[in-house]
């Protein structure tokens, strides 16, 4: 996936689509979804200019800014920050380049032509039923935290807030941020250990790499207890597998960042696209995790050759999370 | 017989100007070869490619006939060439035995370091030049005559065969030079061949077997001692004839410049009180350590002191506070040009304005057409020798160095100049007109104050010399008495100890 | 030369002609510099016309605009810190000086949406204000410079989350964004605004005795102090300076992105600084220039474009920019070398 | 603090005692020393003191493995950062070499499961390379250290990811979690890796004769020069010490986490520098040492650990954290200024 990209200036020949991607990092989640992409591009001759922000919101918008310089035929963000970039975004519909948002919302609807947005508040709930129902509606947790103020961490605590309202019996002892990263947690979690001993019950982490990192705190100070994670990297499915998560959800980047090349190609040819797509992930538990394995790991690669049939059918069908 | 070291053809330039031109000589061993010459004449940049530190445009260097093939300090090391440096160079957070053994550590069985031994050693080392000092001490809370003596100390003792000492004796006072001669002597003895910086004259005649004058980058002589004069040394050097080294005196004034009273620098020393009139020039004599410095900073401010008043034309300054001292007139030209005095990587001229830069801008512009012409004036009047007053100060010869550091407080008046060491490295040309210009601010109504370990520009310039011993005021010479022939020897045992304390 | 100084081509910048015939009138000082530029920019030159010829997209009015508006945040901090460079300290708060005064122009403006000159003032307030305590910190209290701004960037980034209690300040009104996405005469005004504050510290560091004395304290304090500068306040002045215009920078960039995120502008210290040094300034203070740090900036910000441009993948960019900036440096180092000798 | 010394504390640092007879047993320097430790030893016990007294959880022997199991790979770095200072320069390449080995070992270990020692032999080695790499860069090419480590860790960050396809290595065999998670003699690896590690570094530093040079070559180069010490040789070896440590530091993250993330250690370089510089080093060189980095990372791990104990909020803690740091350097500045006049 990662072949040095191919000059844009020397390519000739028929009309081929050009869409521009500002990314917000080169995330594992990003490089999946890039494999999604260049598989969708590929079977429908699409040209990608891709761009990471590093993590700078300015960053994303002088990319935007050259993107519309180069007069791509579309533009995909996936945002550094949501409410960002409306500068910029305006450019963008000045000179008729559609936008289209993947992964993070952006707030300036009227010069963003669609988006393709994960149910993060439902990912937050489900993840928060599992464990709620682990803990047979009873006991103690503590959360971690995405990156605080990123809009992931903020939905998916929302959504973990709306339902730990329906279980009045589980407190919450603890939560912060750990970064989404396994290192953090390790530390954090096993700093919480400290603190609450035998009192915690249960961990709520708002992605897989955190809840990894709180099982290893967890195996550190040999205290099994039950964790619950979101996104559905491999360790994470592994860890499902293994029964020392409970469960996870899975966020395909391949799915979802494909679907929004898709969108944009859809947008680009003039075809009426709705306004948004909503990505509801599927629940991954001990039942189902096989299947999802395989999309993901260990048979990805035939996912990936079928991946730009299942996008257009999900276009069709409007579940766009559906994977069979 | 091969020389110890031969030079022959060397030349070297500087960003195309040339500094060194066809320098050819030998040095045998056990003799010492005295290499004089005006500041800037090139002699630390030729030591300077003897030990590789630098690189020679062309010729070449040999040492016991061992070609130096390239600009390399250790391969210089290894054939024998060892410096005692003119910018001292210590390692400032290393103790003094540390600094001594960088290099060449010594170990023990199991191959650490052995330092109980390198204590010892470091001791005995020092005790050779009279060194009273704890061997674990901190260099760098030194001062800089004892770093001069630990920095001989380190290039004397590990058995070089070539050694060049680049104005040793600049920041230390007789006694300490008397040791230093009593080694180069033993050395000599012992068959090292020696090149020997220095721009005091009496060295010269005690100490060398050859001279050697570089004017301009050239040798212009080169001849046994027995076969020169000091006369014809000192023409070779500055191209003419030497003026009087000392001007006439002209008496002080009546009116008080600068009054000193109770000033103490902690709570368990002495106090210090004295006056100097205006127009006068008072010396302060002492041995290394007798705490002049200390007195002086002290004066200025830079070094807090606990009790005591300073007046200046009458008016108190504010102890502890140098820009109340500069307010008031005060001036302080350090004994460490290049710790205290000079901002290495700035111009001459940047430099020369540091201390008035008010004087030079009109609401915090600079005004550079007057700062130029200021700072031009100033550097002449001291026979400044650079490239342009764009040339950057790290860039000049030690000597010239020191002469900004005195030039720069000339371009504006002030009241009451306090001198630290002014012509430690100063060529004799030069010194002679510094000697005239504190003669002739003096004359006009400043009140010095001088420092110095140099007994004939003490006796020779001051109007009156205090001698100082462990902080306090140990003896007092009038002119009168300055002008006897036992000054010397006087203000020595004053110093010493050897006579009683008079009230001060 | 001739042994007796003759006071005239001794005393004044330029020597006469007969002194150093062949290099007419250039002095060694200013000859060392005008190489030491010469390499850089020259390394600049070669960056910029291998990504023309690579692609056409590169070289044209609009990218260099987009190099230029994306370059502005950046040179405002790097001016900064030129500035506490010079004395030979080290400014690592900027990152988070950055996110607090967005932070706070954010909160601001949402209350205040038809004032957004308040949200200004108050954004480069907060950052004039964490730079006194930097500067008050190292002048007053003597803590090293590392430390004093590292625990700066540190406190100072939990402060921007605090302000927005935890999350980023949204619903800016659209007018805030004019600030920074309105052209002047077709230039954009962060762009503006960078050339005025080149001009403006170019002017400051060579032109006063401010700047003089800025030099001088980097150079060797003790000196300066003897020379009766007051050191303490030049230390803490150049912190002052350099947080406020981070406070600046963290207005226009929030202005840019019309939005108050609590981590804007991380790791904008280390970019900034590498401007510096890259422009040949030593972080032992006392060298450096404002006009290096411009051609640092430059090199930084070309690279990120083209290698945007070029579409090389993110971390093959990172690759090649790391080993481009210290091969650049090494050419100028080597190149300075050769000259000075 | 007492100014008479406990005899213990001394005897690692001087000699036999009839070698000053008139001045007891301590000359001003190692005063000083004791001095400068005595106050952040202070600092250090007043707030663990502070988190005993708010929780019972804080002061137990689980917590005090917590904290040190999490201190170990800080540690590595920060010691490998001391030899760095003190010769004067820095290393800002730590996160992305400790990054870039982590991806090796985990890609290593992946390929061949059954020999984890491979992995771990491949991180270090890549350690070892970059750390090379960056030894040269500064010694031979004399670019400043600052910009060749930069360097290093823009490039080596990019490499980190290059080594992962862009994505993290997942799918580690559990065995090779055995590394960072066993104990002997009830002390998890991490734990005594890093007290071995202090103790060579120690011995290192003080007892032969490379130590006394590093010092030396931080102190005065030149003078290091002319004294016959091979400076280049020196420099090159501290930037492949601290390369190697960061190495063996990613082997140990990477064998916590089992994964190979491409940031990991991302950040690490500021806080190991703040360790070492905390600990009373400075960045000019010359001066540090392995205590002082000691005290400096057991505040720093201290505060992290009491902080999530009484669970404060995460941006309290940067504002706490960044707050206490600068104010225990000034304690101990002003400490140290006090004895030492
Ligand atoms: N690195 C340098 N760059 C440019 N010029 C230099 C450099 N080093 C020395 N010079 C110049 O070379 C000349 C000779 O300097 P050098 O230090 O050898 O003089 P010196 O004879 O030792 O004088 P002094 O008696 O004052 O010590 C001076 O004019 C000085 O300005
Ligand atoms: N030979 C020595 N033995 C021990 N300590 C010494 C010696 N010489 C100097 N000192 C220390 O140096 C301190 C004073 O140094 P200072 O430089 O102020 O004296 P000074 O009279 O100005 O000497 P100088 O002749 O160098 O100008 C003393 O307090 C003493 O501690
Ligand atoms: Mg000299
Ligand atoms: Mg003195």
């Amino acid at each position: 996936a990662c072949g040095a990209g191919d000059p844009s200036a020397q390519q000739g020949g028929e009309k081929q689509l050009r869409v521009g991607i500002t990314v917000y990092d080169m995330s594992s989640f990003i490089s999946q979804g890039q494999e999604g992409m260049n598989s969708y591009a590929k079977a429908n001759n699409i040209q990608l200019l891709w761009n990471s922000a590093g993590g700078d919101v300015s960053a994303q918008a002088s990319q935007v800014d050259q993107l519309v310089n180069q007069k791509v035929d579309a533009i995909i963000i996936v945002p550094v920050q949501a409410d960002s970039l409306g500068p910029q975004m305006a450019a963008a519909k000045n000179a008729n380049i559609p936008v289209i948002a993947v992964n993070t919302a952006l707030s300036d609807t009227g010069s963003l032509t669609s988006s393709v947005l994960p149910d993060d508040v439902a990912a937050g709930a489900q993840e928060m039923e599992m464990m709620a129902k682990k803990l047979n509606g009873k006991g103690n947790i503590v959360i971690l935290q995405g990156p605080l103020g990123s809009s992931p961490e903020l939905d998916r605590t929302k959504g973990i807030t709306q339902t730990l309202a329906k279980y009045p019996d589980i407190k919450v002892l603890a939560k912060d941020t750990a970064n989404w990263k396994r290192d953090e947690a390790v530390n954090k979690t096993k700093n919480w250990l400290s603190s609450f001993g035998d009192q915690l019950d249960g961990i709520v982490a708002e992605n897989d790499d955190m809840g990894l990192g709180a099982l290893q705190a967890l195996s550190e100070a040999k205290k099994p207890l039950p964790v619950v994670g979101i996104d559905g990297i491999q360790d994470g499915l592994d860890a499902v597998k293994n029964g020392t998560f409970i469960g996870s959800s899975l966020q395909h980047g391949r799915v979802e960042l494909a679907t929004g090349l898709a969108v944009a190609q859809q947008v680009a040819k003039g075809e009426a696209v709705e306004k948004t797509y909503t990505y509801t992930m599927p629940a991954i538990t001990p039942e189902n995790v096989d299947e999802y394995y395989q999309n993901v790991v260990s048979q990805k690669d035939a996912f990936l050759q079928r991946l730009p049939e299942l996008i257009a059918k999900n276009l069709a069908s409007g579940d766009i999370a559906n994977e069979k | 017989m091969t020389p110890a070291l031969h030079l022959s053809d060397l030349a070297k330039g500087f960003g195309g100007v040339p500094v060194l031109r066809d320098i050819s000589f030998d040095l045998n061993g056990g003799e010492l070869t005295v290499l004089a010459g005006e500041n800037g004449a090139g002699k630390s940049t030729l030591m300077k490619i003897i030990t590789g530190q630098l690189k020679p445009d062309a010729g070449e260097v040999a040492v016991g006939g061992q070609p130096l093939e390239r600009a390399d300090p250790q391969h210089a090391r290894a054939l024998g060439v060892g410096i005692v440096p003119q910018e001292l160079a210590p390692y400032p957070d290393l103790t003094v035995y540390e600094n001594l053994f960088v290099g060449r550590e010594l170990r023990n069985r199991m191959g650490g370091l052995d330092r109980r031994e390198m204590i010892k050693r470091a001791r005995a080392m020092l005790d050779t030049y009279g060194v009273d000092i704890d061997p674990r001490k901190r260099i760098g809370d030194l001062s800089i005559a004892l770093v001069q003596l630990v920095e001989i100390a380190k290039a004397t003792t590990w058995g070089a065969t070539v050694l060049l000492l680049d104005e040793p004796t600049s920041a230390i006072p007789d006694r300490e030079v008397e040791r230093l001669y009593d080694v180069v002597r033993t050395l000599k003895q012992q068959g090292v061949a020696m090149l020997y910086t220095t721009h005091r004259m009496a060295e010269i005649q005690e100490l060398a077997d050859h001279v050697i004058v570089l004017r301009d980058g050239q040798l212009v002589l080169q001849a046994p001692l027995a076969d020169t004069t000091e006369d014809g040394i000192v023409r070779a050097m500055i191209g003419r004839e030497l003026d009087d080294l000392f001007p006439d005196v002209t008496p002080p004034r009546e009116q008080i410049g600068l009054r000193i009273s109770g000033l103490r620098l902690d709570n368990s020393g002495p106090d210090v009180s004295f006056e100097v009139r205006k127009g006068e020039i008072l010396g302060l004599g002492g041995l290394v350590g007798a705490g002049r410095t200390e007195v002086v900073e002290a004066i200025f401010g830079i070094r807090p002191s606990v009790a005591g008043t300073v007046e200046v034309g009458g008016r108190p300054v504010r102890r502890g506070q140098v820009a109340a001292a500069i307010r008031s007139g005060v001036a302080l030209v350090p004994e460490d040009r290049k710790g205290a005095g000079l901002v290495l990587t700035q111009s001459v001229l940047d430099n020369g304005s540091l201390p008035h830069l008010d004087s030079f801008s009109a609401l915090g512009w600079l005004r550079n057409r007057k700062r130029t012409e200021a700072v031009a004036e100033a550097t002449r009047s001291v026979r400044l020798k650079s490239r342009g007053l764009g040339q950057l100060v790290g860039n000049l010869s030690g000597g010239n160095q020191q002469k900004i550091v005195l030039a720069r407080w000339l371009t504006e008046n002030c009241s009451v100049l306090l001198l630290d060491e002014p012509t430690r490295g100063v060529d004799v040309g030069a010194r002679g007109e510094i000697y005239a210009i504190v003669r002739k601010l003096a004359a006009n109504g400043l009140a010095v104050v001088l420092v110095s370990s140099d007994m004939p520009e003490l006796v020779g310039l001051s109007h009156r010399v205090y001698v100082l011993r462990a902080g306090g005021i140990a003896g007092e010479l009038s002119r009168d008495e300055l002008d006897a022939n036992d000054a010397q020897e006087k203000i020595f045992r004053y110093a010493s100890g050897q006579e009683a304390a008079v009230a001060a | 030369m001739t042994s007796t100084p003759t006071p005239t081509m001794e005393q004044l910048q330029l020597p006469a002609a007969d002194a150093v015939p062949e290099k007419k009138r250039l002095d060694r000082t200013s000859l060392t510099n005008f190489a030491i530029r010469n390499s850089m920019v020259l390394v600049l030159i070669l960056v910029m016309a291998y990504f023309s010829y690579r692609s056409i997209r590169f070289a044209t009015p609009e990218n260099a605009q987009t190099i230029l508006v994306s370059a502005a945040p950046f040179a405002l901090v790097a001016l900064g810190q030129t500035f506490v460079i010079l004395t030979g300290g080290i400014d690592l708060s900027i990152g988070s000086v950055i996110a607090a005064s967005a932070m706070t122009a954010a909160s601001v403006v949402v209350k205040q949406p038809d004032a957004p000159w308040l949200a200004v003032i108050a954004g480069i307030g907060v950052g004039l204000l964490l730079g006194l305590i930097n500067g008050l910190v190292v002048s007053r209290l003597n803590v090293a410079p590392f430390v004093a701004t590292l625990g700066t960037l540190t406190a100072g980034s939990g402060l921007a989350y605090v302000i927005g209690h935890g999350a980023p300040i949204n619903g800016l009104p659209q007018s805030y964004g004019k600030i920074a996405n309105t052209a002047i005469l077709g230039i954009q005004i962060p762009v503006l605004i960078m050339i005025v504050g080149f001009v403006i510290a170019y002017l400051v560091l060579r032109k006063t005795s401010f700047g003089l004395r800025v030099y001088a304290v980097g150079g060797n304090r003790t000196a300066a102090e003897v020379a009766g500068v007051r050191t303490r306040r030049i230390l803490t002045s150049v912190y002052v300076i350099s947080g406020g215009l981070a406070g600046l920078s963290g207005v226009v960039l929030s202005s840019r992105v019309i939005s108050g995120p609590p981590n804007l502008g991380s790791g904008y210290e280390l970019d900034a600084i590498a401007a510096v040094v890259i422009g040949g300034a030593s972080l032992l203070g006392g060298r450096g220039s404002v006009w290096g740090t411009l051609l640092g900036l430059l090199l930084i910000q070309t690279l990120n474009n083209g290698l945007d441009i070029l579409i090389v993948p993110a971390y093959w960019q990172s690759v090649i920019s790391g080993v481009l900036i210290v091969a650049a440096v090494a050419v100028d180092v080597w190149a300075t070398k050769r000259r000075s000798s």
